[in-house]
């Protein structure tokens, strides 16, 4: 057992399949010598060896193409795309291919890989490092898109990740890559995927959130129980598809729902939880939902960034409204 | 002003468009029954080419894009590959992928719409057909990395279009085919034409294969119309990659003689008398000539093999027209390994609404 | 006055455009000689000439990306993509550009521009030639998505959408593109954006849906009214941003929603409106929300595409459903 | 086999490391006025880039990107624009941004997280610093169209880095420049690391001026450490862009003496013995050196230079400092011409949360 961050356990988790699976390689841009640019690869070229995490020119495209060729002929590639926001160039190979592959070829090819990427903001990085578009990977047929939000979900989910025999959209919540720490054994042992982790179990509103807004929620959680309310939380972790039966379930109990992301609103992904309750759950509701989230605007530069982020208080206010609705 | 670097690209055509050797022939024109062996290939490929734009025009199959005259460029880069090699095609290579072992009914199936076509029972390692343009250079590379990485002596090899040369995904994997020297081939099928755009508004080069400078690969251009050289130099390609000295690109230069696609009508962009000119080049009365000029082919074979074609042919024909659909579920299960749960209620929603489509044939 | 087809109207709105406003100009694969692969430029190059109806290389981060360019400096470039299977490579220019440089210039520069793609399903195309992904636009920041669904809105919303300052992309259901014919004046009077348009007032319940689907729906709706059920029916039209307070006013009075869209369901464009609706508007619905969409599958090849739409029975049946709950 | 195409790659250099020519030199070199400018410009951005890198230090900056070494390519290639010419620069030209009049405070509003950095006072019409690698070179070229199509004389320059020159973009940028003669100039500047990524694991070419050859298009490089050489060659190839004859790569050969950012660490994965070499070739000794030599400078020139160089620096910091944040708000103002309706609902509630943030420089 060691205390770890959640970027350890990603780098503990990729070394434990690079050791158990030699089908699995780590590529992409700065991922070999250098470890990577936050140093979730650090040591691994060492250790395994130059063909096996190894430094890509610099294209996102080339990169979740040549990870689907490679996918498609017996390898697990665990791509790395250094932000989010270079994320886009992988876009047409993801949905064109990866998504499709399986299901264009009637399951004669298919395209296990797990394209990672740092993700969010809040710590004042440049332009462009602090995007979370999440959204446009679920919206994607045949590709997971999974969040862990702890240390032990990060390796958890991750080896579930590389072993699931379809892609995966990997992002991982860099604002809380080294917030703390977690004694998490180095075992080899997954998590499930498609399923939310109950982060708190409460009675008045269930909160459901992801990625580095855990963080943010479960603080105005904390706030809001000396007031003596009890909010559920619900870690969605993967965010497609959503195993809306756990939220249906705690919507039933508590009867009001939030929704928290740091995505800009229209079309995130909060949306599709809202739908999902509206569709199933409706009858369950005491209140309208609410959506705590990122505005519809660019991410500003950081001297701003703070502005744009739901933040504790919001979200306080937003529960403590929902409660008087 | 120093010079620090030069580039020389290279064309080669062994066979005249009548049939005649232009060049030193290599050993494989030597080599009656390989010669034969393709030439068989091509005739099959046409027989089924004209086939399956009838079919179109009887509303018995979907939009189709045909080869004409691409068969030698087809035949020739398949009959250079190995078994064990991976073909990354684009979208028209019938010649090459029949060659692999790509049933004609299942090239049906596709264009019928139905994802069975791509489920090859022969080449299991293809790639399915490729209708995003120039995506699947990127694949190729990087079933070259697979195999590079396994030690295998295998090697990919991907098929694009004079158009595919203009996306960025073709020269980035160019470029990482360099950097990592990667068995693959690149071959560029110039055609002339991207649909209604001529390969002069697509680019300024004066050859495609010289795009292969900006990746430091070798690059020719031979005449795609000629099957010993579009063979001769993939060979030769395949064997320098194998031997671990990297990616080479191709570009066979040739004619399509068809409409893009059955849904295309060529006449509003391109004129009359260049695809008449064009017609002259064509790949199959050059072969056949020198196959009967060295004494190996006469009219009765190619009675013989036209006649053995239209039956193969027909048969695949029928086969394609006898297959039911697939069931309604099949969009369901195969998109994850293991169907999520929360598509189940989706599946049954399908099914449930069960066939409201007459879906025919086209 | 002339009865048009939907592209008709499509192929006047940029003909008047590039009549009266000389920083028009048209871009991209076979859009000059041959007058595109629909027609929808037929006759342009020829009237305007090559300089100004041109045909690109072949590559559409390019055409993007060299159209954001020209935006930039003083043109209006209406570009197409041929078709929304195709639209990938643009995604990165879009989101990280379009969307942003009037933002992060501070106004300095802007993006008046207008991406027009063919999109949906229901004409046996190819692979890739079918897809509905509308939603990946919707969740960018400073792009508008506008989807016409009559002749009328295509030629009032396409003038609308070239003359706004900022990036518009245009998507056109190719599924009607010739399926009826109104009579559409060619007088250069845009219809505005950033509103919903009421196809039919009704009482019982409220169905927002858009491009093809309108038809479809309005199908459904005729055949309802058969049983005395009165259905409003709204064209969303503008995708992003959305037209709120007309769904809204509409939900208070009907009670009741069905959103039917062509789009994969998960984080589809239904799920914002269900969620604004669970939102605002939830102590009006008398019944859960149902949402008629594609199934979250990658659309099928063509013998199965129609078992992949929304139909008129699936409509049918979810009002119905709707109204009984 | 017959050649069919054949391509030389150049390099110049007029000025050696110690600052002796090293092949006759251009007329500018010829114009003490002219290479003075520059020279200052010089000095002036790499005493701003020193302050910078110390800003940063102290916590009143965000992750800045050093142009240490890069201030010939930067200045020069500036200095042959003309004023009403396009520059869509990448991340780190600030010898370049400030020749053309950003200003230092701008610059550093940028990295100092206040978007208000891009809204030049100066260059209203140049592109803000590109983050997402290469994708500025899609702009110049479509900047070049626009100018092309209202027949205007000027032209659109674009910089990338030697990393940059392995996305797509950056060959469809060229290719659509080729093709439709586009009065567009294509900087790559060589600094031989793409943060930790060297040239070589790069692409395996031996240049990176060959890569115009897949566009049809010349490309030259030059020594990027000599500001004539850039100046002169870029002079050159905007006379013809200007003169409809099209677009030209630049390759500017350098060095990033610097670590990639504030954020990176260069001593993980390069030798600190490269880096001194490096040092020995760096750009702005040798135009001294030859102003020297030539009899325009001297020690006393230098230190005045020097001096106002640091005040004008410590001016821009002062202002930089000074500027108060924007109101939330502007998140809001610019997204649209007219801020749509939906919008003023979250625009209030962001105002309504108010500063929630130090907003602290760095
Ligand atoms: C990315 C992409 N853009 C556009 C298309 C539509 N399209 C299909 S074929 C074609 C032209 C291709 O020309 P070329 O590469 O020369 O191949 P050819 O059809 O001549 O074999 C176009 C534009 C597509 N399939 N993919
Ligand atoms: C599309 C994209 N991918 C990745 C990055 C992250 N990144 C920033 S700079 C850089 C290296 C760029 O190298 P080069 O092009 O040589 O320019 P240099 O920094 O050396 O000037 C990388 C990978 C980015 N900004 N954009
Ligand atoms: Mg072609
Ligand atoms: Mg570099």
């Amino acid at each position: 057992m060691a205390e770890v961050t959640l970027i350890d356990a990603v780098t503990m988790a990729l070394a434990w399949e690079l050791e158990h699976d030699s089908r699995v390689v780590v590529l992409g841009e700065d991922v070999g010598v250098n470890g990577g640019v936050f140093r979730a690869t650090a040591g691994l070229q060492t250790r395994f060896g130059a063909e096996r995490v190894l430094d890509t020119p610099l294209a996102e495209g080339m990169i979740a193409g040549v990870a689907i060729g490679m996918a498609a002929q017996g390898m697990i590639p665990v791509p790395e795309i250094q932000f989010m926001g270079f994320i886009y160039p992988t876009v047409d190979q993801i949905i064109n291919h990866a998504g499709r592959l399986r299901n264009r070829t009637r399951g004669r090819l298919s395209c296990p890989m797990v394209l990672r990427a740092p993700y969010g903001g809040g710590i004042h990085a440049p332009e462009h490092h602090s995007e979370s578009t999440e959204a446009l990977f679920a919206h994607m047929p045949g590709v997971r898109v999974v969040i862990p939000s702890s240390p032990a979900r990060a390796y958890g989910l991750l080896l579930a990740a590389i072993r699931d025999p379809d892609p995966v959209i990997f992002l991982e919540p860099k604002r809380i890559y080294r917030l703390n720490k977690q004694n998490v054994e180095d075992n080899g042992k997954a998590l499930p995927l498609d399923v939310c982790y109950t982060l708190r179990q409460g009675t008045d509103i269930t909160i459901v959130t992801w990625g580095a807004m855990t963080f943010e929620t479960l603080k105005a959680v904390d706030q809001l129980a000396k007031s003596n309310i009890s909010c559920e939380v619900i870690d969605l972790a993967t965010i497609s598809p959503i195993d809306y039966e756990t939220i249906l379930e705690s919507v039933e109990k508590t009867g009001r729902l939030v929704i928290v992301h740091e995505a800009a609103r229209t079309c995130g992904v909060g949306a599709e939880v809202a739908a999902i309750v509206a569709e199933k759950g409706l009858y369950d509701l005491k209140a309208p939902i609410r959506r705590v989230t990122g505005y519809d605007v660019v991410m500003p530069l950081f001297r701003r960034e703070m502005d744009y982020m739901p933040s504790v208080s919001k979200i306080v206010d937003a529960v403590r409204e929902t409660l008087d609705d | 002003m120093e010079t620090i670097a030069d580039f020389e690209i290279q064309y080669s055509q062994f066979l005249d468009p009548a049939g005649k050797p232009s060049a030193d022939i290599p050993d494989l024109a030597r080599d009656a029954d390989k010669l034969v062996d393709m030439y068989r290939h091509m005739v099959e490929t046409r027989v089924f080419d004209t086939k399956a734009i009838n079919l179109q025009r009887t509303g018995k199959l979907g939009t189709y894009a045909s080869c004409l005259g691409h068969e030698a460029t087809h035949v020739g880069l398949a009959a250079a590959m190995q078994e064990d090699d991976v073909l990354a095609p684009s979208y028209r290579e019938y010649g090459a992928m029949l060659y692999r072992g790509v049933s004609m009914a299942e090239i049906l199936m596709y264009w019928g719409g139905d994802e069975r076509g791509s489920d090859f029972a022969g080449p299991r390692n293809d790639f399915p057909f490729c209708v995003p343009i120039a995506t699947q250079c990127l694949h190729s590379a990087g079933a070259a990395m697979a195999f590079q990485m396994r030690g295998e002596a295998r090697c990919a090899v991907s098929v694009n279009g004079d158009g595919g040369t203009s996306e960025g995904a073709f020269y980035e994997a160019m470029n990482i085919a360099g950097a990592r020297k990667l068995p693959v081939v690149f071959m560029v099928v110039n055609n002339k034409w991207a649909i209604s755009v001529p390969i002069e508004l697509q680019t300024a080069t004066k050859t495609l294969a010289q795009k292969a400078v900006a990746a430091g690969i070798p690059g020719i251009q031979v005449d795609g119309n000629d099957v010993i050289a579009v063979r001769h130099w993939v060979e030769r390609a395949l064997a320098r990659a194998r031997n671990g000295d990297g990616a080479t690109l191709v570009e066979a230069v040739t004619y399509r003689l068809s409409d893009h696609t059955t849904a295309d009508d060529a006449s509003r962009y391109r004129k009359k008398g260049e695809v008449e000119t064009a017609w002259k080049l064509e790949p199959l009365i050059r072969i056949r000539q020198y196959l009967t000029d060295i004494g190996v082919w006469d009219e009765k074979k190619e009675q013989a093999l036209l006649a053995e074609a239209a039956t193969k042919v027909d048969n695949a024909v029928q086969s394609y027209l006898n297959t039911p659909k697939q069931p309604i579920e099949a969009m369901f299960d195969y998109m994850y390994k293991e169907l999520p749960e929360f598509l189940e209620e989706q599946r049954d929603h399908a099914i449930q609404y069960g066939d409201n489509d007459g879906g025919h044939h086209g």
